[in-house]
């Protein structure tokens, strides 16, 4: 089921600092909800284990996290696929902008398409909207943490796209 | 479903215990979400603590100014209860309105707030009535305890032992079931008592069960169902999936919450 | 008569075994050894596979075997067929791809079939399902039917370009362009009919056995045809050949059609059964039947009426894509061809009508017929431009529909059919009558008065049934004859047993059929038994779908039947000395006319095998008869409905106040298992209109996998139903039978449509009427309103 | 392995049973009880309806080492000295199925519905308690017709052997 998600956060450190950040897989390990293991594998490639944790699912995704498009310190793109055994599959990618924002600090503008499959998609799809923004804010939080204060100025989830049979 | 060991404590020292030191057991408290998930291989707990045996779980009271009702009491028990029906008859239409008779056999009031599956229907009454939830180690207020999409105050071996529930002047519940699963795409629960009014909203937002502060203004001048004409939540706050999107829940927020006034006035 | 006969409403016979738990459903069966299948299917709608390494799996414990596609193509084991051939309008014949048990190169839709694990228990063969590595490369995947034939969409089959596997049609296109050119007025509509997922309560299961000092294999499956599933195995997919195969159908627990179909795994049990040397058993996870059973319906049409000044019906246009999903299955290509465009003139005398029909493929699971299959289509395009083009013109729509109604038979339509016998008028006169439809105006101002919006819809039904005669569907593409098949085998003292291709699950036809022979031989029910299902008991048969088992099983059993009789009279002439004109049967007495002669059926049955009162040289010894049934036509069953709503424009929920059918079946054997029949055919008719539907997101996830998803019609979601009938038996079978077990269905989604329309005031709404739906399009009604 | 006692329709049974085991499991594949079926993995369809301490519970999502001490009565369980219950009785009289397989957890709710709800069930009453049972067949009009009488003929004594 496919994710459409946008967003906004104003960090309180300039853009270099953040951007820096935003390229250390340890940095990255301890937003990433749930994230076991972050690193590298080559590069711009990382393995990544998370632990995806919604009520009483517990699922372990196992993959790869790519870094692309890269604009230092202005932009890149971040992607990702996961397997997650019988739960499915995840995958997908935000393109991540920097822009110098008042006081010094840094106004971060992110656009996430995220996809998921297998038994998570066919059972849980009622949930799948409201876990990826959970999953968005929490990241965004705990970076802003890192970087030293933050605030979320705006997350928006688009209306899934569904295909066949949709109707409203 | 995967292999697991399986206990069966008389206590809850017992069941703590066992969920000790990390060990990702699990409770079960009715099963009734639980053993669906692991049937569908999605959760693999190594070991399920039955709390079935634990007597001091169980039970109704009626003590002073409130209604207390055991962590593993069954939503039919509530449904039923002639203690519930005289104190906030309210809460047994909340109880009868859960799952389908079978469910509410087995299910529980304690599995269900641990839980806290954000279409779930206990959580607005809980939240909504300001009861509070007592654990193995501490007593959480309802505002504390909720933290979001299948997320609570509890600890990893936290245990609900009972809720107290304030007993209200007036309360009521009012659902719009999602067709098929029957879960609530809306619930509103209003309760007026000794913490003023409260309106609790499950099932539309995008982070489970919350409340809804306008509402309570409104309510609080006027506790009737025209003091809510219009006031409505946020659709950008509301979760949205194949049944309905955020507009529709946004929209059934006020008309479930003006029926759930009418239910508690009725 | 006997008690037991023709026209009663005799209590089922095969519901003892159900009501104490005594059913022998396939999973209920263990055979001694039996292991376990479990499926590894794709989660991806599109992908190749790269590669499928088994190697951990097959080392897990409990492990017989892992097998994939490529152990089935060694073994010369052939894919699944679609048995129905159609033809473009250019004459090229449909484009089929390849559709192999256990996938090849390629995945194309969630829940297609990569590997089978088989293990001693079903958890090891789960265990090690998931420890079955695939590699895949994912593809773009074509899920939206509106655009699949673009170009430039992916293509999920390399021999249907643009994902086309037929843009056929029927009908005369100048004629209808020339009555449209002169049409007072035309009614045209935007139409989706939804797509279903049939959900029958028993998942498919299947057990495959082999028989090594035979040679022979044992299939126990969920199938509504078990000759049928016998002859493909054999024949086409090369298991075995059919004296070598014996396909058993006990208890089936519905099927709505999702039956008919040979899937895979049935195909890789029984073929597995020989690999492993113990019998391998598998039944579906309720998962596994939304993502792998074929589905139903799943139509875009536009479709256009031509009506002149007098309010007469002139011509129909219709252009309709059909989703036939990621394979074709087993009869896909016939139902929204040949059982659907047939169908458009529905009760009406419409003198030109033109439909084109593009098959397509998408990544989504195989769709074929579910109960109704095409007429439920076709009902729903014709209903509901008729409605609608009444209400344009300002006209009632019964009366407009009376007008336009088929008056004499025989009625040729330009869509193949001719209409044998009917009366509409009189069906649509008792409906208004029973409905109440003098009065619904005070009910609309009472509903108003609450706040409620009250509306009520028609649906003039006709449909087709018993398909046939053989030779002619044959001419349309069919792979098989559509006959049926009977045998009666009369017991020494008079007991009898009769043996039929028909197959009851759910249809009560242990009772019904022998009803007929308690009517026709006089002797109690009880001394009848009817056999069914195995196809070592009954040599051939074509299986229960379409309406087909009254019209056509019980007219072959009624042809046993007489050749019965005929033979009994002669035996009873010579045991009564007398001349065998002279002899009379009746109520299981042969008399002989002029004397006070007379001998009981089973003291003739009992002469019969003693043979000492008759010349076996010129009369056989025994009595048993047998007969292969083709019908001379369909029968049209025919009928209209009526629903009511009440509308809560605060939360869109739509409640159904009153139902009214009133159904023409011809001559009825059991009016009980009549009437339940159209009860559950409404019922899924609303579940369509109302709750239904599957659901795939844009990269083909199926959304609605569960029945926390899919919203199957529950007990409150209904009223109870007020049903009658009206009664012109069909001329074209012995008995004067129509079928009746798709009616409801058929009937239904347009008659609530229709209801929910009028309550609203305007015809934007869509199937299933969901309660959001109802609210946005209440929403714009209400300020309609307002505004007037 | 843990081991597992219980009543089942009258009779003590124990076994051996992996705590995994479902009860429907345990019913249909150690006790072959096999007229209690599974028609879902969500617990919505109600096939698989049994009563546990006399009470319906769904026993696909029942533990069968949760049911270690209780009485379980199956549909196999109902009849008694070749008599039908009456719930039983009132199915076959209504034509209350028609493939027959959600009857058995259709039977044992329609009892539960009169062991909850009294012998006197008005229609309302009767769909709204069907919630947990889906039928795909009847369109639950006979279905209803059928528990209102089978209620009223538990109601009348003559057979007034308790479900329990």
């Amino acid at each position: 089921m496919a994710v459409n998600m946008s967003g906004e956060v104003i960090l309180a450190a300039d853009r270099e600092r953040v951007w820096a950040m935003l390229n250390d897989p340890e940095v990255l390990k301890v937003c990433i909800p749930g994230c076991e293991t972050f690193e590298l594998d080559g590069e711009n490639t990382f393995q990544a284990v998370a632990r995806v944790k919604i009520g009483p699912v517990n699922a372990r995704f196992k993959g790869k996290v790519t870094l692309s498009d890269i604009d230092a310190p202005n932009s890149y793109k971040i992607s990702g696929e996961g397997e997650g055994g019988i739960a499915g599959f995840a995958k997908g990618g935000a393109t991540v902008r920097l822009e110098p924002a008042e006081d010094g600090g840094t106004r971060l503008i992110y656009d996430v398409e995220a996809n998921v499959g297998g038994k998570i998609a066919q059972l849980g799809s009622r949930l799948i909207n409201s876990v990826a923004k959970k999953n968005a804010d929490t990241f965004f939080a705990k970076f802003a943490e890192a970087v030293g204060g933050g605030t979320v100025v705006a997350t928006n989830v688009d209306e899934a796209g569904t295909a066949a049979g949709e109707g409203s | 479903m995967y292999a697991f060991d399986y206990q069966r404590p008389s206590t809850v020292n017992e069941a703590a215990a066992l969920l000790a030191n990390g060990s990702g057991a699990k409770l079960l408290a009715g099963g009734q979400t639980l053993i669906p998930t692991m049937k569908q291989r999605l959760a693999s707990p190594p070991l399920v603590v039955d709390l079935r045996d634990v007597a001091e779980l169980r039970g109704i009271d009626r003590t002073n100014d409130r209604l207390v009702i055991g962590a593993m009491t069954t939503h039919a028990q509530v449904a039923e209860s002639a203690v519930v029906a005289s104190t906030i008859p309210g809460l047994c239409n909340v109880a009868e309105g859960i799952g389908d008779p079978h469910v509410r056999h087995r299910g529980t009031i304690g599995g269900s707030l641990a839980n806290n599956d954000p279409a779930a229907d206990y959580p607005a009454a809980v939240l909504a009535l300001a009861a509070t939830i007592y654990t193995n180690k501490r007593e959480i207020a309802a505002d504390d305890f909720f933290q979001g999409l299948f997320t609570t105050a509890l600890e990893e071996d936290e245990i609900i032992t009972r809720v107290s529930f304030p007993i209200p002047e007036r309360f009521g519940y009012a659902k719009f079931p999602n067709p098929a699963s029957r879960y609530a795409m809306v619930g509103v629960a209003v309760a007026k008592g000794p913490q003023g009014v409260r309106v609790a909203v499950t099932g539309a937002g995008q982070n489970g069960v919350f409340r809804a502060t306008d509402m309570e203004a409104a309510l609080t001048n006027a506790f009737t169902p025209d003091a809510l004409k219009g006031i409505s939540v946020d659709p950008s706050l509301m979760n949205s999936d194949i049944h309905g999107d955020a507009n529709y829940r946004a929209h059934l927020v006020t008309v479930m919450a003006r029926r759930a006034v009418q239910a508690a006035a009725a | 008569m006997t008690s037991t006969g023709i026209g009663v409403p005799v209590r089922r016979r095969e519901d003892f075994r159900f009501i104490t738990g005594s059913g022998q459903y396939v999973d209920d069966i263990s055979r001694p050894g039996q292991v376990y299948a479990y499926f590894v299917r794709s989660p991806h709608a599109h992908a190749i596979i790269k590669n499928i390494d088994t190697s951990a799996a097959l080392n897990a414990p409990g492990v017989l075997a892992v097998f994939t596609g490529k152990d089935l193509a060694a073994d010369k084991i052939g894919g699944l067929i679609c048995g129905w051939m159609i033809h473009s309008k250019d004459g090229t014949p449909m484009r089929v791809g390849p559709h192999p048990a256990l996938a090849l190169e390629k995945v194309r839709y969630v829940g297609d079939h990569v590997a089978v694990v088989i293990a001693e228990t079903l958890n090891q063969a789960k265990d090690a399902a998931e420890l079955v590595e695939v590699d895949y490369e994912v593809l773009p995947a074509v899920v939206d039917l509106a655009r699949a034939q673009d170009p430039g969409q992916p293509q999920i089959h390399a021999e249907a370009p643009n994902n086309t596997v037929f843009e056929w049609h029927l009908g005369d296109k100048d004629a209808v362009d020339a009555a449209f050119a002169k049409a007072a007025h035309v009614t045209k509509l935007e139409l989706v009919n939804n797509r279903l997922i049939p959900n029958a309560m028993e998942p498919r299961a299947a057990i495959g056995e082999y028989d090594r000092g035979q040679d022979s294999y044992t299939l126990y499956t969920t199938s509504q045809n078990p000759h049928v599933a016998r002859l493909v195995l054999s024949a086409f997919i090369g298991i075995a050949p059919e004296h070598k195969l014996r396909v058993i159908a006990p208890d089936v627990g519905g099927g709505f059609g999702s039956k008919i179909f040979i899937y895979a795994e049935e195909t890789v049990c029984v073929w597995a059964a020989r690999k492993v040397g113990r019998p391998v058993k598998w039944t579906a996870e309720r998962t596994e039947a939304f993502l792998a059973d074929a589905h139903g319906r799943d139509h875009l049409t536009t479709a256009e009426l031509a009506v002149d000044s007098s309010g007469k019906i002139l011509a129909l246009r219709v252009k309709t894509k059909a989703n036939l999903g990621a394979y074709l299955s087993t009869f896909a290509s016939s139902v929204p061809t040949y059982l659907y465009a047939p169908l458009l003139s529905g009760q009406y005398d419409i003198p030109a009508i033109y439909c084109e029909v593009d098959g397509v493929y998408t990544n989504t699971a195989p769709v074929d017929a579910y109960r109704g299959a095409g007429r439920p289509e076709a009902t729903f395009v014709v209903e509901r431009l008729v409605e609608v083009a009444a209400r344009e013109l300002g006209r009632d729509p019964a009366e407009f529909r009376m007008q336009n109604f088929v008056k004499s038979f025989p009625h040729q339509t330009p869509v193949i059919m001719t209409y044998d016998a009917g009366d509409y008028a009189a069906c649509m006169k008792k409906a208004l009558e029973l409905a109440d439809y003098a009065n619904f105006p005070q009910r609309k101002a009472e509903s108003e008065r609450k706040g409620l919006l009250r509306g009520i819809g028609f649906s003039a039904y006709i449909e087709a049934c018993g398909i046939a005669p053989s030779r002619a569907i044959g001419a349309l593409g069919a792979g098989v004859g559509l006959w049926e098949s009977a045998e009666v085998r009369v017991n020494p003292i008079g007991t009898v047993e009769v043996l039929t291709g028909s197959h009851s699950h759910g249809q009560g036809h242990e009772t019904t059929f022998a009803q007929l022979v308690s009517h026709r031989l006089g002797i109690p029910i009880d001394q009848i038994s009817i056999i069914h299902g195995d196809t070592e008991k009954v040599q051939m048969g074509m299986g229960t779908y379409g309406s087909r088992s009254g019209a056509v099983g019980m007219s072959a059993i009624s042809k046993a039947l007489d050749k019965v009789v005929a033979k009994a009279t002669k035996i009873a002439a010579r045991c009564m000395e007398v001349p065998e004109d002279t002899v009379d049967f009746n109520d299981g007495v042969f008399s002989a006319r002029g004397t006070n002669k007379s001998m009981t059926f089973g003291e003739v049955a009992l002469q019969a095998y003693v043979a000492h009162k008759f010349d076996s040289s010129e009369i056989e010894p025994g009595l048993k008869e047998s007969c292969f049934y083709d019908p001379t036509n369909f029968t049209f069953p025919s009928g209209v409905h009526i629903a009511e709503v009440e509308i809560d424009p605060e939360t869109g929920v739509t409640r159904i106040d009153r139902w009214t059918a009133v159904d023409d079946f011809g001559v009825i054997i059991n009016p009980m298992i009549v009437e339940g029949q159209v009860h559950g055919g409404i019922a899924q008719g609303v579940g369509q209109a109302l709750l239904e539907r599957a659901v795939y997101d844009s990269s083909g996830q199926l959304l609605t996998a569960s029945f926390m998803d899919y919203c199957m019609p529950r007990a409150d979601d209904l009223p109870s139903f007020n049903v009658a009938m009206t009664n012109t038996p069909c001329p074209s079978n012995p008995l004067g039978i129509k079928g009746c077990g798709e009616a409801g269905a058929i009937a239904a989604p347009a008659a609530l449509i229709n209801a929910i329309t009028n309550a609203l005031g305007h015809e934007n709404i869509s199937m299933p009427a969901t309660p959001q739906a109802v609210w946005r399009a209440a929403q714009a009604s209400v300020r309609k309103m307002a505004a007037e | 392995m843990t081991q597992v006692t219980m009543i089942v329709n009258g009779k003590s049974v124990t076994a051996e049973v992996e705590p995994r085991t479902l009860l429907v499991q345990f019913l249909r594949e150690h006790l072959r009880l096999t007229g209690t079926h599974v028609g879902c993995d969500t617990s919505q369809c109600g096939a698989c309806v049994v009563h546990v301490d006399g009470r319906a519970v769904k026993s696909c999502t029942t533990l069968a080492v949760s049911c270690d001490g209780s009485e379980v009565l199956t549909i196999e369980g109902l009849a008694k000295d070749g008599q039908l219950h009456p719930m039983q009785e009132a199915f076959r009289e209504y034509h209350a199925l028609q493939c027959g397989y959600c009857t058995p957890g259709m039977i044992m709710a329609a009892i539960d519905i009169v062991n909850r709800k009294g012998t006197q069930l008005d229609e309302a009453t009767i769909r709204e308690e069907l919630e947990g049972n889906i039928c795909r067949c009847t369109g639950y009009h006979n279905i209803v017709k059928a528990i209102a009488a089978g209620a009223a003929a538990m109601g009348a004594g003559e057979f007034r052997q308790a479900a329990e």
